[in-house]
């Protein structure tokens, strides 16, 4: 079977688990309380207009036909109306995602910068003291909760020491990127920089415990294997053994898991994003929620699905390329 | 069902180095916190505001606590700083931290532990039986499995709170009930009965039996095919009763380790939740933590007590997870059957 | 009287466990002469591994080569070495278990090679075969083109966090050079794989298992070693796979001269591929001699029952074996005791045996040598112990 | 005694068969999900045991030997009923196998044993040994529990473990007692039949001749028929009176023990009696006819006569003059054309392909006839026409690629085309 055959395979697997993700918000909308159209209307609408609103959005037609209704919206990218704004879910979505990206890249990219490297030292000098540190650390990492560390960054290093603004952040990366290819002018980039600093770090911190564990655990297991000593038998320089043979062979499994905590990583920006008034897609989802604002609320879910599986069949990808055997077999 | 050398591994571990002991030390310090939190705390933690040093209740009856705040402009008079009336201070309303801060742990300990044993009793009999049989049934329990992988369980519960409400389950306190006959030092006015996030424990284990399923499903499939449940078959043992006297006694040490570390998990999810306000009860860490974010350059113990609550449960679950997946992995004493 | 090639004496191995220590490897004598095959034979937990790895300096923590030395002859490497470290040579002999660790590593690859028992796993699964083996290509050219004073004297990495970076984002900056995957696509030529062309490019899982094995061959002899030493290399393999491999490493001893240190359990691989063996029980070589000499005329008991124990494919069968008795003996410290190890299963045991063990006579001149009082002080002065003697006390586990 | 006609109402016919296994075949689909239809991902299923018949004598010692892959393990559990198969029947006491439900499989259940070879995999390490050699018992309900008790007790004495070990757990035995241990397990339901799978692999030679003692001496106690699955040839001699050689899934050779290991008929058990390296003094000297290649995937095995690929006696086409060594390698490069496994210099001429192609197949001379015909079909692999050259080198076909020998049928048969 060819690596095109097989990534196709995973796109069609794919398309299945998204299809279950709809059908699941769309059950869930559908036997949650509260009459649609008086939420879109508010408690004091007449009945007449809640009948007209009703007819108009199909609430009064047989279930399967309004699921049908809104699988082919979904196929063709209408995610419908928000039901508080009024306005195109796929817009509120669409504006909302690169603030939500920058943070996540921002965050994926501290904690891989740190973890791996970390995992690494902590693997091949067991017992020293600098794998004590990693440890210790990546078990305070995997165990604050992540909006209490962000209340106590935003408190020590925002509030005590001043070293980072607190506030909502006033200017996204994009603008920032445009006024510097106008101006030349990097103060906005700068702010950027500073605005997004301890939102990262919160974020971060877990994933960079994860990497930093999973990176040890694997390495060692890794270390113990029998194609390690015969590697050395050949006379190799040690660091090539430990890096192009054991730590490529170590990271094939991480980011499989990584693949598996993206979601883990959703909605720890959810949380992130509200402790930080971030402007992304987690604040929006949680004001959705709060107004049980369901077509806001689903479009939002779906986008992260999508998200998931789409990053799945890459790291699949991925996959297949450094490790053929594994992905094709 | 554990074998010495289980046991052997578990005490030699256990008395080898530090942090096992640390992680025993901490959580037997907040099981003994919940359990006897009546005992332990010096004011009702349900109970706003606070006396006077005349006696008189301030604010006073009547005023409601938004009142408090327009008329004074500012709320820093409700939240006291730490003395010894309030060993840790008040929050925004006037509750004792410290009484709070003990209740707290119950409600962490209680929905982790229960979400967790709710995710077993799912999930693992559908692994099980998945990777044993294997076929048809086994292509729709991962189908599933990945459905529910690509939802975030932080927003999957959300979703599940929105659509089925918070419905907090009121449980008496059997200290209280026990005080009630034998005196055992209760203080009066402590409240006859806790609320439990009844809707968040569900959908903690509603989002969390996918990861016993599927580590359950792994050992079962490489399980079938080893030769003593082959040598099972082989004198006509029913499928069930291998399962039963196979299959499960040697998939417990896995599981053991990952509910382990569930607990902690559910235990952040929780708190995650209350903090977002979705919990269904006030009596958690997460939501103190959530009163504390307005005051906190002014009055940061409100927020911090119990966001170090938190992180000491969840360290000394992790820690004592890490002991049982290092004693009880037959991958690491590989080192001795070397030579 | 040749000089030996490899010369090894008192090597002891422990491993120092939570159980307590294990005397994996217990004072080993053993000589290897130039293009000479040497057998190590003995059963699961002997030691015969233990003191290949030793010998390679690949031995694992806990485990540690605690006394001992291993004596290599090669004269233009005692003489870069001898400035920096005077106390490790002696006449055209370095004593590798003298020198730094950094020194050792350079030989291996070069002066030792190494091929192991399982095939499958001794390759890393996602790297190509013909990658792997240009790497034991290019370590062999980096040591010639270098002179090798240089390499023992630097102690600086020959390669570096930021190479590998580079690798992965630029593959031609790799490690192996060109010309070295070229002689990789030669060498499993001369291993006698068709298509090396194609074959380089595979990776192990692609190559079943008496090919991978070749391919370990090939990467073995990449550096034109000195010493070949082959642990198990044919216990995995099916018997005409391994009639193969062992056809293709006699056909290269005699193109290449190298010495092979032949490790295994299997007496019939012993006969058909050395000239003299040794075999070894609890971490000790008990008997030591010529291939005629260990088959024809077995002097120490533990042989004898080793011999007896074999089932005889060209004789009808029916009769019943001869076993020996018990098990394998644990190789704790603290359950070995000072008597001879094989005395709970000896049938001849005396009482002196369980007080002190017989030494094996290590003078040179004396071939055919055994650890056992029966050899050593001709034959039995004393009554054996009555059948049954162990029976109350050996329960084993 | 015959194996090639048997039925069911003529069990009796060799008075004393117990186990009769007819065009016994297991193949192993990789179950294909719906994707995989979709996408007609049908993988040849491997054809692990293809077409496989014999009978087991009451109170004999079958010998089932083969190289690894080769199907004989399969055989063994298939028979059993532990696998389910995709054709054949297998008969036991009379009784076909494959179609038992109820009590009378429950009753074949117990009468039916087998001795696995991993001594480490074989026990439930969760379980002491007392419960495992118990199970059986318990399975089936046999007495009261006392009374099981006490049978278990017996039978670790019989095996040469002590009772009192009742209570202890696989880890703290050998591999040699585990492998007791087994044994007392597959003999606590008083069997007739058990098949040993490799019981002896995994143990050291001194351990090893124990166990095959042992073996032998329940046989005679207790009269059991074994069905012995081993790879190694010398255990084989040891133990059986009866062996058949498998090879990529089928018996190529079968007989009294004797008549196999001194006058074997097929090359394959001649080859792999001749690699077996003796423990003695004399082995360095002795030849040996290294058979070349690998066994081929039993996925596509070859047509005809599976051992064709690597057969040192393969039989040219009637009336062609050529020594074996040279059309052994015709044969090898015919193989190679049909994988179309030569690669081709991207740009060198077609002579020089041609010659570099002649070099690197052929070591010793041809006569002039074989050497046109090979350069004319690597002329055709040099212009990218693999078909030609197959069809260039078809002179060379073997009756052993037409057709696949049968098992002649004797009391020592070989299925080979050479005689």
């Amino acid at each position: 079977m060819s690596i095109a055959k097989f990534l196709t395979k995973r796109l069609l697997q794919g398309i299945f688990v998204l299809w279950g993700v709809v059908t699941i918000l769309f059950g869930l909308r559908a036997v949650s309380p509260g009459d649609p159209a008086t939420l879109m209307l508010g408690e004091g609408a007449s009945r007449e207009l809640i009948q007209q609103v009703r007819e108009a959005e199909g609430l009064n037609d047989p279930v399967y036909i309004q699921y049908a209704d809104y699988v082919q919206g979904l196929l063709v990218g209408d995610l419908g109306y928000s039901w508080r704004s009024e306005r195109d879910v796929a817009l509120m979505v669409i504006e909302r995602i690169p603030a939500t990206l920058e943070l996540a890249l921002a965050a994926t990219v501290v904690a891989m910068v740190i973890a791996i490297p970390l995992g690494v030292i902590s693997a091949t000098r067991r017992d020293t003291p600098a794998d004590y540190s990693a440890t210790l650390f990546s078990l305070l990492g995997i165990s604050t909760p992540n909006f209490w560390l962000g209340l106590m960054l935003i408190l020590v290093l925002g509030v005590w020491a001043g070293l980072f603004p607190t506030g909502r952040r006033p200017v996204g990366l994009g603008p920032a990127v445009l006024t510097l290819a106008e101006t030349g002018s990097i103060s906005e980039l700068t702010t950027w920089i500073h605005y997004i600093a301890l939102p990262a770090v919160t974020l971060g911190t877990y994933f960079t415990a994860l990497i930093t564990r999973l990176t040890r655990s694997g390495m060692i297991d890794e270390l113990g294997k029998p194609y390690v000593t015969a590697t050395e038998a050949k006379g190799l320089p040690e660091l090539l053994v430990r890096y192009k043979h054991v730590l490529r062979n170590t990271m094939i499994p991480i980011v499989t898991v990584l693949g598996l905590q993206l979601g883990t990583l959703m909605g720890g920006a959810v949380i992130t994003e509200t402790v930080f008034n971030w402007p992304g897609l987690g604040q929006r989802l949680i004001d959705a929620l709060d107004a049980r604002d369901w077509p806001l609320m689903q479009g939002i879910i779906v986008f992260i699905a999508v998200a998931f599986v789409a990053i799945n069949i890459a790291v699949d990808a991925v996959y297949s390329y450094v490790d053929p055997e594994v992905a094709l077999e | 069902m554990i074998s010495e050398r289980i046991k052997s591994n578990l005490s030699e571990s256990f008395t080898e180095s530090l942090l096992p002991k640390l992680g025993v030390a901490i959580l037997i310090c907040i099981v003994l916190f919940a359990i006897f939190a009546p005992i332990l705390a010096t004011h009702d933690p349900t109970r706003t505001g606070y006396y006077d040093d005349s006696g008189q209740p301030y604010p006073p009856t009547g005023t409601s606590y938004e009142t408090q705040i327009s008329q004074d402009g500012e709320i820093t008079e409700v939240a006291i700083e730490p003395s010894d009336e309030h060993l840790l201070g008040t929050n925004t309303v006037g509750q004792d931290v410290y009484s709070r801060f003990l209740y707290g742990a119950r409600v962490s300990l209680v929905v982790g532990i229960l979400g967790v044993l709710m995710a077993l009793a799912i999930g693992v009999p559908l692994g099980l039986v998945a990777g044993y049989y294997g076929g048809r049934v086994d292509d729709v329990l991962m189908r599933n499995a990945d459905v529910m992988l690509a939802f975030p369980a932080l927003v999957l519960a959300l979703a599940l709170i929105g659509v089925f409400g918070e419905s907090p389950v009121f449980v008496p306190d059997p200290i209280v009930y026990v005080d009630s006959f034998l005196d055992i030092g209760v203080a009066d006015g402590m409240p006859t009965a806790i609320p439990i996030p009844g809707t968040v424990t569900i959908v903690a284990a509603l989002v969390t039996w996918v990861w016993f399923a599927r580590i359950a499903r792994g050992e079962a499939l490489s399980l079938r095919s080893e030769e003593y449940v082959k040598a099972a078959k082989s004198f006509g043992t029913p499928d069930r009763s291998i399962l039963w006297r196979h299959v499960l006694p040697n998939s417990v040490t896995p599981i053991i380790v990952l509910a382990t570390i569930q607990v902690a998990v559910i235990i952040l999810l929780e708190a995650s939740l209350a903090y977002l306000g979705f919990s269904g009860t006030t009596l958690s860490w997460g939501y103190e933590i959530e009163r504390g974010q307005d005051v906190l350059r002014t009055r940061p113990w409100v927020a911090v007590v119990p966001g170090i609550g938190i992180m000491l449960t969840v360290i000394g679950v992790n820690l004592i997870g890490d002991w049982l997946r290092d004693a009880l992995d037959p991958n690491v004493d590989n080192s001795t059957r070397g030579a | 009287m040749v000089d030996p090639i490899l010369d090894i004496e008192g090597l002891t191995t422990r491993f120092f466990t939570g159980e307590g220590q294990i005397n994996a490897v217990s004072d080993v004598d053993l000589t290897i002469n130039p293009g000479e095959t040497v057998g190590v034979v003995g059963e699961s937990g002997s030691g015969k591994s233990v003191t290949a790895l030793s010998i390679m300096d690949l031995v694992e923590d806990p485990g540690k080569i605690t006394a001992g030395t291993v004596r290599y002859r090669n004269p233009e490497f005692a003489a870069s070495i001898a400035e920096r470290h005077p106390d490790a040579v002696d006449g055209d002999y370095v004593d590798l278990l003298a020198v730094p660790k950094h020194v050792r590593r350079s030989l291996r690859g070069t002066s030792f090679s190494m091929i192991f028992q399982d095939p499958e796993s001794s390759f890393n699964p996602s790297i190509t075969v013909g990658e792997q083996i240009a790497e034991a290509v290019e370590v062999q050219r980096r040591a010639t083109t270098r002179p090798r004073s240089v390499s023992a004297r630097s102690t600086r990495p020959e390669y570096r966090f930021s190479d590998f970076l580079l690798s992965t984002v630029f593959p031609s900056r790799g490690y192996v050079s060109e010309s070295s995957k070229q002689e990789a696509i030669s060498l499993l030529e001369q291993v006698g794989i068709p298509d090396p062309e194609e074959r380089v490019g595979q990776y192990p899982h692609e190559f079943s298992g008496g090919m991978l094995q070749r391919a370990m061959v090939a990467q073995a002899l990449a550096g034109e070693p000195d010493v070949l030493i082959a642990d198990e290399p044919t216990t995995a393999l099916d018997v005409t796979i391994q009639a193969q491999v062992l056809e293709l490493l006699n056909d290269l001893q005699a193109e290449f001269g190298m010495s092979i240190l032949l490790i295994t359990h299997d007496l019939g691989v012993v006969a058909r591929m050395c000239e003299r063996v040794g075999v070894m029980y609890a971490g000790k070589i008990v008997e030591r001699g010529t291939v005629s000499d260990i088959f024809d005329t077995p002097a120490h008991p533990y042989t004898e029952g080793l011999i007896g124990s074999i089932p005889d494919i060209d004789t009808p069968g029916g009769n019943r074996l001869q076993p020996i008795a018990g098990n394998v003996p644990s190789l704790l410290d603290s359950e070995m005791g000072t008597r001879c190890a094989f005395a709970d299963r000896c049938p001849k045991a005396m009482q002196r045996c369980l007080d002190e063990p017989s030494e094996l006579d290590a003078s040179g001149s004396q071939s055919h040598t055994a650890q056992c009082y029966l050899v050593s002080d001709g034959y039995a002065e004393e009554e054996a112990l009555p059948a049954g003697y162990f029976e109350s006390s050996g329960g084993d586990s | 005694m015959s194996t090639l006609e048997h039925n069911n109402a003529d069990t009796t016919s060799g008075g004393d068969t117990l186990v009769s296994v007819e065009n016994l075949k297991k193949y192993f689909e990789t179950a294909p999900g719906f994707l995989d239809r979709l996408f007609g991902d049908e993988t040849s299923p491997v054809r692990a045991v293809d077409g496989v018949s014999f009978d087991v004598i009451r109170g004999e010692t079958l010998g089932l030997v083969g190289e690894s892959g080769c199907g004989k393990s399969t055989t063994g559990e298939t028979v059993l009923r532990l696998q389910e198969p995709t054709d054949g029947s297998v008969t036991f006491n009379g009784e076909p196998v494959f179609e038992l439900g109820g009590a009378a499989l429950t009753e074949f259940r117990q009468r039916a044993q087998i001795v696995f070879q991993d001594p480490f995999s074989s026990l439930d390490p969760r379980q002491t040994i007392g419960a495992t050699v118990r199970q059986p018992l318990d399975v089936h309900g046999r007495g009261t529990l006392d009374e099981r008790n006490e049978r278990v007790r017996n039978l670790l004495e019989r095996v040469g473990l002590s009772a009192d070990q009742f209570d202890r757990y696989p880890h703290e035995f050998s591999g040699g007692q585990r492998q007791r241990i087994g044994i007392a397990r597959a003999l606590a339901l008083d069997p007739d039949f058990v098949v040993l799978d490799e019981p002896t692999s995994a143990l050291d030679v001194s351990v090893q001749a124990q166990v095959l003692n042992l073996l032998d001496e329940l046989q005679t106690e207790f009269g059991l028929t074994y069905l012995l699955i081993s790879h190694d040839l010398s255990v084989i001699r040891q133990v059986c009176d009866r062996v058949a050689v498998m090879y990529l899934g089928e018996i190529v050779e079968m007989g009294p023990i004797e008549e196999i290991f001194t006058a074997p008929r097929h090359p394959y058990t001649e080859a792999l009696l001749d690699s077996v390296p003796r423990p003695t003094t004399e082995e360095a000297q002795r030849d040996i006819t290294v058979i070349s290649g690998d066994v081929p995937s039993p996925r596509q095995p070859p047509s005809g006569c599976r051992f064709r690929t690597r057969c040192p006696h393969i039989i040219p086409p009637d009336e062609m003059d050529i020594d074996q060594q040279s059309y052994r390698a015709i044969q090898t490069i015919r193989q190679r054309i049909d994988d179309r496994a030569f690669t081709i210099p991207e740009d060198a001429s077609v002579e020089t392909t041609v010659e570099q192609l002649y070099d690197r197949t052929v070591d010793s001379p041809l006569p002039a006839v074989h050497r046109e015909r090979l350069e004319t079909a690597f002329e055709s692999i040099a212009e990218g026409k693999w078909d030609a050259a197959a069809d260039a080198m078809s002179a060379y076909t073997s009756i052993c690629e037409r057709s696949n020998p049968e098992l002649d049928g004797d009391t020592h048969s070989a299925a080979c085309h050479l005689d």
